[in-house]
């Protein structure tokens, strides 16, 4: 997928969403027909809440450039708090990477409602683009490459 | 001198039955750290010693399933150690009453004397059912805590994953950093799980950078700040610096140092509905 | 060795047209595991899931993929597809290639390649499903009705009428909603009160009807089949079992001039009161914000005056559970608010029409209790500002709707039509009078309706033109509407004695709040959302919770109501059961790995993860561990993200699930 | 002491040199220094974007690259199509990156499109009503005014949401403050006839007559404006006005910063009110 016939730098984006709000923002962005660039590999889970970070390096693991963790707005969480928790590990868990020197353009937070379709077809775009400027994510494919001892 | 007082209050301990065993440090060659001694008799309290070289967190043997069978324990304690049993207590691994804690004030550890002693805010511990001696060495500069990792800070992220390629590239997953961790007490190591294979296990880059991101954040708001695993750490990883990096956004975003209140709850597993969120679009 | 079927779906061409749906097809035969692909123009309809089901009993499949539309759509229509042909229906998964894929592309090779992803990623996660068995419930047969107007209205008598319990909870002092203050309605014109009043009267007194007003839901526990409510029954200060409804105490009440909700402040009402003379139920309520005694200690009037002793100042609002089986909204709305404070400052806007300054500017529901034979003046149309009989009357639709700029994009669906209404009413009682209609398109499509509207203007003379009003402003006591006829290309001027404005539809205070209480979906309007526009236009995406009436969207009295029946029937076909099946996509611990950090248990939003111990034959603790309560486990997954030995996890979202998906991306 | 930028236009440095000295003298009583725009040129008004669009930006493009260049982080410009002019380029500019090379290009100067164009409203906004209030030395007691928008200074609505478009409030906030009465009245942002007065002054005196009948019907004893060219229409215009339909307006037309300006103290020389053409000198009912 990286390499497009064109030759064209092709950004890979995994996004983890959840089910009741983003990614029903992405099934509206279809009713809709809202166009956006086709890089993005979306992972159903059922709330932002299980979203484990685990999960986030394992996207650079398999080669994405960049990567959306996305979810209900607050007070909006089809499960009450599970975005309340996942937001207050997000907050910690970025600092980590950014000690560790991970790129933080390439890791994206947003909450996108059910009603939001406009917002996630902009988002996406703009992570596009962002990505497909700045190029593959050479720093992580290195790690995931070489063997150490 | 204060050692003699440790052997008295241990031996009566042990002679009057409030406890079974006595895990303190024992004597070791020159120029060593000192090691984990099991006391079981009064005579044996002779075997204990305290000094400069006190290095190890010996909270983390109350983990360990071969210790819980000897039967209560009284456990000498430095107030960091300290920080390490009161999150054990707020998360449910140890019952306080169960366990007869021996306080001891503290200079500072380590020859030299170790970084995280040189901007200690606490040296005397605070939750202790006895606490021996008293302060004699102020830390020089607690203002000075985050020293270290502000000067790493200023390093561009380039650099700051170069560093730790190069660093981790050395990791030899001895998994050392989480047996001497005293709140690495999975009975079960995420790392073990194998269905699915969430960190790669192999000698790789890959897998290590995966192991000590999940270690040092299975960490944060949790981590005592004891640093006995980067005193463990056979090839020398850095990894205080992480663990840094989590107790300040710890303390920066919540106004929290993990261990410092038993009453708190648990920093995740909570949340505040108005945590920041500026980073979200 | 898995068996996996992949089911490609062209969706006649919304698929086809942006997937190569063969490419896709023949590619998915590579991946690990997949026995079988195939693809079919119409996999939903009865030749397409028959396929499946040949195919599973054929190839022996333990697993299979649709590659379809969005699994909000399909999924359940797959998993019955699937367990028709035995196979477990928790061993179905969707690849979302419409919404998510041919919908939002158009290069068609970017397309196919993301297609053929999107299956990757299902394959490698079905392999993984583990066949699950739903968990019974028991469904507490009663329905919680919110919002008493003529959808709840008709909701409630459906369903006690099919012999259920119905708690039906209304936050004003009595029942009937916007409709019970219209005067009469379109297209028949036939009196609101006199169609509504005898359902109102039904839902008082009938034997299964649990009706609270003056009460709102506090919140809801609890799942499909059985939630607890629990709910606010604001302090009334008046025992309504003992009260008779004499009215003694209202025609004593010295407080007179307390603006009237019912009439939207065209008349007055007292502090003791019944909002209107038919109320259901027909007992006053004191407003305590207007009551001398409440306020101030004095007066007490209305006790002295009341025989059966039914005053009570010293009553206080309480908290009532109330176990509920499915739950209807139907909360209505309310018309925008010119010159409110508005929730956002997007919408505010239109002073230029001087609503709020010039009393004879008012609104269209004000206009209702203007004509009706039971509003404040007996149906004689005089405006507010001198009682005068006005000549000149100005009707201008769209006050807010279809209006980008003040946030409200949608049209409000019905103004067209009350508007026309308006018009005849005032010309049938003013005689010599002049409608006239500022419209920016007339929307008349409905039984009848647009004959309504010809019959406006041929027959009583209404003056529609097709423009904007820019300003209204007041001179000698006329008001002067400025517009434009953009049909004509002219300016126009009216010297009016009244306007009238549609104002713009909005749901009704509050529904945002309750919707985040019950966790369902509303859009950007604040209208609750429906789970699909076409094929489940009452449901939620919450089991169990269903919504009816222009709480959903604006909508006319007829929709409301078929909607209300709609939901009552849905919530009938839930009844009919002994017993529901939950989603089994629930957590589990295990307990071998589980450390009893109860991390789960402190982050649990419902309080499912436990503390438990672990005992051996003879009753000797061998350890503590976390433990899932299936009853109470929703399935969010929270669990899993905070537990460090991943000891616990998601059925239907297993690590093992996700990280093959992942994985396989790479 | 606060800097602004300052763009005067045409009309406040010709026929309107009666506001620039208003709106200098009461700004420099509110400590707002002034720093004149070196080399500013004609905005374009209304007549350069119906010959060429790209000169209609490119001549305010060259004065906010003037500004940018001249360390102006905010410009005022007091007359309110200069203000939209201005406005309506920056933010071509900032929203295109190939309109900022195009017109760097052209105006041979680096221009973003950053720099925050205020009217004369907005500048007294940004100055605050506590400040106001603390500098009043004349509370304008008797003075009941019209406050007149016209049609320029709160459209188009989506460049200029300082206020609501057609309803706007900000200098009633203002002047309510300074203890005048505003009027509640009808033609707030109604047409003057602008630039009609030369090509067909008909219309300028039938559409101003009833903007000064309205405000007088309302309870006004004087009008307050905003724009060098509805002062232009209602004051210079008014004895014509009252000619052709046979009345008496007798409406004194001041700028906002000529009404504040007499709040703080100054006289109306220093603030140039006595070179307006209906002046009444203390005589009217306004007490000034």
């Amino acid at each position: 997928m990286s390499a497009h016939p064109t030759g064209v730098f092709e950004p890979k984006v995994i996004a983890y969403v959840c089910n009741w709000c983003t990614y029903l923002g992405a099934d509206l962005a279809g009713t809709s027909r809202l166009e956006y660039p086709a890089n993005v590999r979306i992972v159903r889970l059922p709330c932002t809440g299980r979203i484990d970070f685990n999960l986030l390096i394992k996207g650079f693991e398999v080669g994405a450039d960049a990567i959306l963790v996305s979810g209900c707005h607050p007070g909006d969480c089809h499960y009450t708090s599970g975005n309340f928790h996942a937001r207050r590990r997000w907050i910690l868990f970025r600092q980590l990477l950014d000690t560790m020197g991970f790129d933080m353009n390439r890791i994206h937070f947003a909450w996108i409602s059910a009603a939001e379709g406009k917002k996630f077809q902009h988002v996406l775009t703009d992570i596009v683009e962002q990505t497909r400027r700045m190029g593959p994510y050479a720093a992580y494919s290195k790690i995931c490459e070489e063997v150490s001892c | 001198m204060l050692e003699q007082k440790l052997r008295q209050t241990c031996r009566e301990l042990l002679a009057n039955g409030t406890v079974k065993v006595i895990i303190g440090y024992g004597a070791a060659p020159a120029g060593q750290a000192t090691r984990a001694v099991f006391i079981t008799t009064p005579e044996g309290v002779e075997q204990l010693v305290w000094n400069d070289r006190c290095e190890a967190n010996l909270v983390a043997y109350l983990k360990r399933p071969e210790v819980r069978a000897l039967g209560k324990p009284a456990i000498v304690v430095k107030a960091c150690d300290e920080r390490a049993l009161v999150v054990l207590q707020q998360e449910a691994q140890l019952e306080r009453a169960n366990v007869f804690v021996i306080g001891m004030a503290c200079d500072g550890i380590g020859a030299p004397r170790e970084a995280k002693c040189r901007s200690c805010e606490d040296q005397v511990p605070r939750f202790c059912d006895v606490v021996l001696g008293e302060v004699t060495k102020p830390a020089d500069a607690a203002s000075a805590r985050w020293d270290e990792l502000a000067e790493f800070m200023k390093k561009s992220p380039e650099e700051r994953m170069a560093y730790w390629q190069q660093e981790l590239a050395r990791c030899v997953k001895c998994y050392a950093c989480r047996q001497v961790c005293p709140l690495c007490y999975c009975q079960r190591c995420i790392v073990d799980k194998n269905r699915p294979t969430v960190i790669s296990t192999s000698p790789s880059l890959k897998g290590n950078f995966a192991w000590h991101v999940t270690r040092a954040f299975h960490l944060a708001a949790r981590c005592a700040g004891c640093d006995a695993c980067t005193r463990a750490c056979p090839v020398g990883i850095n990894l205080r610096l992480l663990n840094q990096s989590m107790a300040k956004a710890t303390e920066e975003n919540f106004q929290c140092r993990p261990g410092t209140d038993p009453q708190a709850q648990p920093l995740i597993g909570n949340y505040a509905t108005g945590d920041k969120e500026e980073f979200i679009r | 060795m898995s068996r996996i079927g992949v089911f490609v779906c062209w969706c006649g061409e919304n698929i086809a047209r942006t997937v190569d749906v063969v490419q896709v097809a023949e590619a998915s035969l590579q991946f690990p595991g997949v026995k079988h692909a195939a693809h079919y123009k119409y996999m939903c309809s009865e030749p397409g899931q028959s396929l499946i089901r040949d195919k599973i009993l054929a190839d022996r499949l333990d697993g299979i993929v649709v590659a379809s539309c969005s699994p909000h759509m399909h999924l359940k229509t797959f998993r019955g597809a699937a367990q028709a042909a035995g196979l477990n229906p928790y061993l179905v998964e969707i690849a979302n290639i419409r919404e998510h894929c041919s919908w939002v592309h158009q290069d068609k090779a970017k397309a196919t390649a993301k297609a053929i992803d999107l299956v990757r990623m299902a394959v490698a996660k079905v392999r993984r499903n583990n066949a699950l068995q739903a968990i019974k419930v028991p469904v507490t047969k009663r329905a919680l009705i919110i919002g008493a107007g003529v959808a709840g209205i008709q909701a409630a008598l459906d369903i006690a009428d099919a012999g259920y319990e119905v708690v039906l909870v209304e936050r004003e002092p009595s029942v009937g909603g916007k409709m019970a203050g219209l005067s009469e309605t379109f297209p028949t014109m036939d009196c609101s009160q006199c169609i509504l009043t005898p359902r109102m009267v039904d839902v008082g007194q009938h034997p299964r009807i649990k009706l609270y007003t003056c009460a709102e839901v506090e919140s809801v526990d609890g799942y499909v089949g059985n939630f607890k409510a629990t709910i606010r029954q604001k302090a009334r200060f008046v025992d309504i079992k003992k009260c008779t409804g004499c009215g003694e105490c209202w025609n004593a009440c010295p407080q007179k001039k307390i603006a009237s909700e019912f009439d939207y402040g065209m008349g007055n009402r007292r502090a003791i009161y019944i909002p209107f003379p038919q109320a259901v139920p027909a007992r006053p309520a004191i407003d305590k914000q207007a009551c001398l005694k409440l306020k101030k200690g004095v007066c007490g009037i209305c006790a002295k005056k009341c025989a059966a002793g039914a005053i009570n100042y010293a009553d206080q609002d309480q908290l009532l559970e109330e176990p509920i089986g499915a739950i209807i909204v139907a909360t209505g709305y309310q018309l925008y608010q010119i010159s409110a404070q508005q929730p956002t400052a997007e919408l505010s806007g239109y002073g230029e029409y001087g609503y709020g300054q010039y009393k004879d500017v008012i609104d269209a529901l004000q206009f209702e209790r203007l004509v009706s034979a039971s509003g404040p003046t007996g149906g004689v149309i005089q405006r507010p500002s001198d009682g005068k009989e006005p000549k000149h009357v100005v009707f201008i639709s769209c006050v807010g709707s279809r209006d980008n700029a003040k946030g409200i994009s949608y049209c409000s669906k019905i103004c067209c039509m009350y508007t026309a209404k308006h018009t005849m009413l005032y010309k049938h009682k003013v005689h010599d009078g002049q409608a006239h209609v500022f419209y920016m398109d007339i929307r008349s499509g409905g039984k009848n309706y647009d004959e309504f509207v010809r019959r406006a203007i041929e027959q009583d003379h209404a003056r529609y033109y097709r423009g904007r009003v820019s300003k209204i402003t007041e001179e000698n006591g006329k008001l002067i509407v400025r517009g434009a006829d953009t049909l004509a290309g002219t300016p126009v001027t009216i010297e009016a004695d009244l306007v009238v404005l549609a104002s713009a539809m909005r749901p009704a205070t509050g529904s945002d709040d309750l919707a985040r209480k019950l966790r369902i979906g509303y859009d950007q309007n604040g209208f609750l959302s429906e789970s699909h526009p076409k094929l489940r236009p009452v449901e939620t995406n919450s089991a169990g919770i269903l919504i009816c009436g222009a709480c959903h969207a604006p909508k006319d009295i007829p929709e409301s109501v078929a909607q209300a029946s709609a939901a009552a029937g849905k919530v009938l076909v839930m009844f009919s059961h002994k017993e529901m099946q939950r989603d089994p996509e629930i957590a589990k611990i295990n307990e071998s790995t589980c450390s009893a950090c109860f991390a789960c248990v402190r982050t649990c939003p419902y309080q499912a993860a436990e503390k438990a111990d672990v005992r051996d034959r003879a009753g000797n603790l061998v350890k503590r561990t976390a433990r899932i309560n299936q009853g109470l486990c929703m399935g969010c997954g929270t669990c899993v993200a905070v537990c460090p030995s991943k000891s616990a996890d998601l059925e239907g979202f297993s690590d093992q699930q996700i990280y093959a998906m992942v994985e396989s991306l790479l | 002491m606060t800097d602004i930028g300052y763009y005067p236009g045409c009309a406040l440095q010709g026929s309107s040199n009666d506001y620039e000295r208003s709106v200098r003298a009461t700004l420099q009583a509110l400590q707002v220094q002034l720093q004149e725009l070196d080399d500013w040129i004609c905005c374009g008004a209304s007549a350069a974007h119906t010959i060429n669009h790209k000169l209609s930006v490119a001549l305010p493009a060259r004065n906010l690259a003037l500004a940018e260049q001249q360390g102006c982080a905010q410009l005022l410009a007091p007359c309110p199509m200069c203000s939209m002019e201005l406005i309506k380029a920056g933010k071509a500019l900032a929203d295109s990156p190939a309109l900022r090379q195009e017109m760097s290009d052209i105006v041979e100067l680096p221009v973003t499109g950053r720099t925050q164009v205020l009217n004369l409203i907005q500048i007294f906004q940004q100055i605050g009503l506590p400040a106001l209030k603390a500098a009043v030395k004349q509370p304008l007691e008797g003075v009941s005014v019209a406050c007149y928008y016209g049609c320029l200074l709160t459209r188009p609505s989506a460049l200029l949401a300082f206020d609501d478009c057609e309803q706007p409030v900000s200098m009633e906030t203002i002047l309510t403050a300074l203890g005048a009465k505003t009027v509640a009245w009808n033609f707030k942002t109604e047409c003057c006839g602008a630039g009609m007065t030369m090509a067909n002054e008909e219309t300028v005196l039938n559409l101003s007559h009833k903007i000064l009948s309205n405000a007088a019907a309302h309870g006004a004893n004087c009008i307050v404006v905003a724009c060098p060219m509805c002062h232009v229409n209602l004051d210079m215009k008014q004895a014509a006005i009252e000619q052709r339909h046979g009345v008496r307006h007798d409406l004194e037309i001041f700028y906002l910063s000529d009404l504040i300006g007499l709040a703080l103290g100054l006289d109306r020389q220093t603030l140039g009110i006595d070179r307006h053409f209906v002046v009444k000198n203390g005589n009217s009912a306004c007490r000034l």
